[in-house]
């Protein structure tokens, strides 16, 4: 990639090809995701959860983690990181038209339900916070082996008024896990805004009762989710134990696409959201910084648009299940 | 008589009772400004109040839990679950708490607490958005676990449950919601909460069934109607306790008895009350019970295909119909 | 071969499979240091070390939880849930999460975890110590639920459930503990998870019964040898899935049935076998399925008069089979 | 009563009546329990589980309380609490012997599962961590009605574990609901210390996180206890929300009738907590500032001693319940 003359090396040693590479990632889980909601318009998608505007913190996250050997317990607007950690477009596009060969659920669960056994991304249901605890078990095992593998859990800040968000925390901290718990903190659960669901603003204060770090990030900003992220993956590793992460994004999108946000937001609420998108601002200061140019972004696009197409073309054709596999793969052979 | 939606039902039973009995409140997910995800509870926080019409916590337990405390402490509350999927986090309070709380103090206290939420499938809500477990909480002693399958006995058995003194679960089923009318009375009634309704009169062969699957019934019924086989359906409308007496009678009468259910079979509602028939009408009985239901799968998957395949429709029952008249 | 105790047994069990794969761990409620409650896992923490047999904190959603994420993550873990009465508020994690993770993978992930906690009465543990809510999680598919009823089965279908690739509810009843003993092999063996065992064979009548009850219920079949009634007892073992071809074979060589359990009888494993003969069985059936169990209230109380009258002992079982062999 | 020549009238502002009273109702409270062993030893009992150590501040608790009027959501281990709200050793030992006129449960429940409409004591069931959150729902109704009604809740800090607990306080604290959440922190929760049950010495700690004040107190010194929970309930009328109230005491006994703590702990650390009982060191000190007498002391004693042989006696000689009421009250009258 060419870059602009006098460029920056690195945004608060973040190198330049990092942060370009981090750039890529969200652009990339925008446009799926903008394809997404096209084909769910044309009937082609009969659900989608979408994780428009909370890509910079999961593409800062994801950068930390190693596929394959730590981790990763996500939640349903978590496309960007499952695009980080290795699934593709094609994958989340199989899952969105419910096909057969769709490697998260094969088409058995609703798009955004994200697991692949490959990368250590377990499988995710819709119940939100039980995949908390499961964090803590994993990374348990982890230490009961010596490993240094780190878990990710991330989540809304809705679900942290579930019990198990308590009891995972209470239990991770108790035995110093390996566990980042990353809360992408809309401000929303549905249509409940954060004055109704919990007494504070934030959820990392909850962090000191633990006695483990808490940080609040601007989660539209790359650069600092990225230093924060990369702190609590390294404590993690070094075996220091939990920490909570509270990474501040907008909700782009409705709920989900069978919610209309405009019949409980204001419409100044809806543009200061937008205000906040990550994208275009992480553009826009890149390009500042000379680490990438208009026409680098627009080459960028047109090759992204061309997967998502190829990608697109490729989920269509696939297959749907067979009716009969609805009875297959409730037991295993003992 | 206006014709009403099943939601419509619901939501005129909550209010009614509201504007009767100011002790009646709503609590659960997204209740209030939005009127719940299905928009069951619309309007009804700007009539009575962000108090008595409240967004609770994404927290079951605490939902179910906060119930129970302010029916300790005299009101009326109903408990909104945002999908019957979402309860188990809230099993605890509703099964050790709730249905306990008369028993184990001795009649010293009681628990007047409805928990609406709505079930059932074929609205591409796959594994988590579809499922019926009902039958988790019909072997529970203390509670009281209701199904109504029309608009009727929607608002009728609402005001009921709101009215009776002790924990009754409420589930709607959802895909009835919009596609499901019928008359519904604007004066004041109750439909009680412990009866069978016999849906369609027959004598050759009972259907017992609940929820949507009435409806389903009904057009399996009719389908055979023309080869000269008389089939009854039965609504069980209330799923714990069972209407013992009525089912009795209709299986007596009939001789031919099927259970049709969208929940899987095994340890179930179908399950009950085959055994029922089997203990009191062994003497009148002409062929196997046959029991029609979910198959043994975790839940309903998301694909079409898949979802098909898992839902009793009106072919799989007529089949299944058929298969037991020609015995 | 060694007399054991079923207490004993269930430990030996767990022994030998920590000492043969070290993925298998412990974790529950005071199982470490102090060998939990009812001391079956005396002497484990000990040999294994703390990490392997671990003390939970307070929290059954934590236990459950923390095992799914550990067998996520390649170990074995074996939950201990202190009495089966507070398996609740980890019901979530148990439904929700753990029999559903290979369907909603498509086959990607898999669940091999044991849950254990004891069950059942007349230890005077009053409503909340004294609980058999099996059938809560008999209708739950992707579960497996098994009841040993004996020492060699204790053992046998423990290791066979610590090896199973999917979630294993191991309930063990409590009063068993010490009281029931029999002979264990030291060598390694398992007993399969899904297979009746046929304790008593006879011809004219059939129970079907689980647990302690097992053993009740042979007493009350001998009771009534002298009668010339030949009784058969058989012991479910598995409670999901259920041994479908076994429970046929027995009540159709008996044609008459009487299902036996500790717990409450609606909706429970004792309707889904009525339903199965009901089913399977009809041109050979000589009487009605009947059935026995605890009364319809929310659980055991404490006073020993109340203890007492809910529960099934030889006396009313044997009066019940007199009703139906004189059918 | 007497009171020594030349006595103080009070310590901390507080009364010398009131903390005669105090000594009187912790007393009262030991003698039952000891009673109820001996009973239990004796085969007339089957079951104990004891409150001795943690009455301190449970007295001082209870005298902020004003029964029938407001509410309590007490645990097993609340014995003492329930005699100073009103309740009487008779009442607790018709339970002890499961009798049918037992008030609580009427011989259906274990001992010390305690309830009684008319004081407003919920019943209360084996399951802990339950009763936080019915005390954040009794509360929110009296809000809705806008009375002044407090609702205190007790729990051991075993149970603070439970998602339950963070559920209560999130909710109890978002809608700033009159609720006095008090920790009895024996350190055990059978034979789990502390260490292994959460990550922080004391579960006060969590307050901060849920932006309540959170105080740790120690539970076995009557006066400091009367002055924190004084403040908590106050606070709580005064509709400026909950507090959470961490009091550490010893435990004196075994977990229960069923256990033996001597299996599990060193010799050392049960002298450490015979130490730490509260009911001497509070007779030292009033008699030390001539609140009260050895003779005095000796008279309340000899009073109380005849109050527990009658009702020991009246317990013994009450009926069992009727072995057909086992079906009754499953559900009422619609
Ligand atoms: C246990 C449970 N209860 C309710 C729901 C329904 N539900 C799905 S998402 C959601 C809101 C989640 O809000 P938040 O955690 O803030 O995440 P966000 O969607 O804002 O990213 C709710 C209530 C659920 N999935 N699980
Ligand atoms: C949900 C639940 N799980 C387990 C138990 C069994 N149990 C009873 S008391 C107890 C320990 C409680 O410890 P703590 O809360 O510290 O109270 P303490 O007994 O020390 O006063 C346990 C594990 C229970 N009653 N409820
Ligand atoms: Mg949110
Ligand atoms: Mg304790």
């Amino acid at each position: 990639m060419v870059v602009a003359n006098r460029a920056a090396r690195a945004i608060a040693g973040i190198d330049a090809d990092t942060l370009r590479a981090m750039y890529r990632h969200m652009l990339r889980s925008r446009m799926l995701d903008e394809r997404i909601w096209l084909l769910n318009r044309q009937g082609l998608v009969r659900f989608w959860v979408s994780g428009m505007g909370q890509e910079a913190i999961q593409v800062a996250l994801g950068m930390h983690v190693r596929p394959g050997h730590d981790w990763v317990a996500p939640y349903y607007r978590d496309l960007a990181l499952t695009l980080v950690l290795g699934m593709t477009p094609r994958d989340q596009l199989l899952a969105a038209m419910a096909k057969a060969d769709d490697p998260n659920t094969g088409g058995r669960q609703m798009p955004a339900h994200f697991g692949c056994r490959r990368l250590n991304i377990i499988t995710t249901g819709s119940v939100v916070a039980t995949q908390f605890i499961h964090a803590a078990g994993i990374a348990l095992a982890s230490k009961i082996r010596g490993e240094d593998a780190v878990t990710v859990v991330t989540t809304g800040e809705g679900a942290t008024s579930e019990g198990d968000f308590h009891e995972a925390l209470n239990f991770a901290a108790t035995h110093s896990l390996a566990v980042v718990f990353v809360v992408e903190d809309n401000g929303l659960a549905i249509s409940v805004p954060t004055s109704k669901q919990m007494p504070t603003p934030n959820v990392s204060d909850r962090a000191t009762g633990y006695g483990i770090p808490g940080v609040v990030v601007d989660g539209t900003d790359p650069v600092a989710s990225y230093l924060v992220c990369g702190e609590a993956v390294a404590r993690a590793r070094a075996g220091k134990g939990p920490t909570l992460i509270d990474a501040k994004v907008p909700r782009l999108t409705s709920h989900s696409s069978d919610d209309d946000q405009r019949r409980y937001r204001t419409a100044e609420a809806l543009e200061t959201d937008r205000t906040h998108d990550c994208l275009g601002r992480f553009a826009a200061r890149l390009g500042e910084q000379g680490m990438l140019s208009a026409r680098d972004e627009e080459a960028m696009r047109a090759k992204l648009l061309a997967e998502m197409d190829v990608a697109t073309a490729q989920a269509e054709a696939a297959s749907d299940p067979d009716p009969e596999s609805v009875l297959l793969h409730v037991l295993g052979d003992a | 008589m206006a014709v009403k939606t099943y939601l419509e039902a619901i939501r005129e039973g909550m209010r009614d009772e509201m504007r009767r009995d100011d002790r009646v409140m709503i609590f659960g997910e997204d209740v209030g400004f939005k009127g719940g995800v299905f928009g069951v509870t619309e309007g009804l926080q700007r009539e009575f109040g962000e108090w008595r019409v409240m967004d609770s916590p994404l927290a079951e337990s605490c939902i179910v839990g906060v119930c129970i405390g302010a029916a300790f402490n005299g009101m009326r509350p109903i408990a909104e679950i945002q999908f019957q999927d979402f309860i188990l986090p809230g099993v605890d309070q509703i099964v050790s708490e709730a249905a306990k709380i008369r028993y184990r103090s001795n009649d010293d206290w009681n628990m007047p607490l409805v928990i609406r939420a709505p079930f059932g499938g074929g609205v591409h809500g796959a594994l988590y958005h579809s499922q019926s477990i009902e039958a988790m909480f019909c072997g529970v002693p203390g509670l009281r676990v209701v199904v109504p399958s029309n608009p009727y006995d929607a608002k009728g058995m609402l005001v009921a449950a709101i009215r009776d003194p002790d924990p009754v679960l409420y589930f709607e089923h959802k895909k009835a919601y919009r596609s499901i009318r019928g008359e519904v009375p604007d004066h004041e009634y109750t439909v009680p909460l412990d009866r069978v309704r016999v849906v369609r009169e027959g004598r050759d062969i009972v259907i017992f069934t609940y929820g949507l699957m009435v409806d389903t019934a009904v057009q399996a019924a009719e389908r055979l109607a023309p080869d000269g086989f008389s089939v009854s359906v039965v609504d069980l409308r209330s799923l714990r306790p069972l209407d013992r007496q009525g089912i009795v009678e209709s299986a007596r009468r009939c001789g031919k008895v099927l259970i049709a259910q969208e929940a899987n079979l095994a340890v179930s509602v179908s399950s009950e009350v085959s055994a029922i028939v089997a203990e009191e009408c062994f003497e009148y009985l002409d062929a196997p019970v046959m029991r029609i239901g979910g198959p043994e799968v975790p839940a309903m998957p998301f694909a079409k295909p898949l979802e098909d395949a898992y839902l009793v429709d009106v072919d799989k029952l007529e089949s299944k119909l058929r298969r037991l008249a020609e015995y």
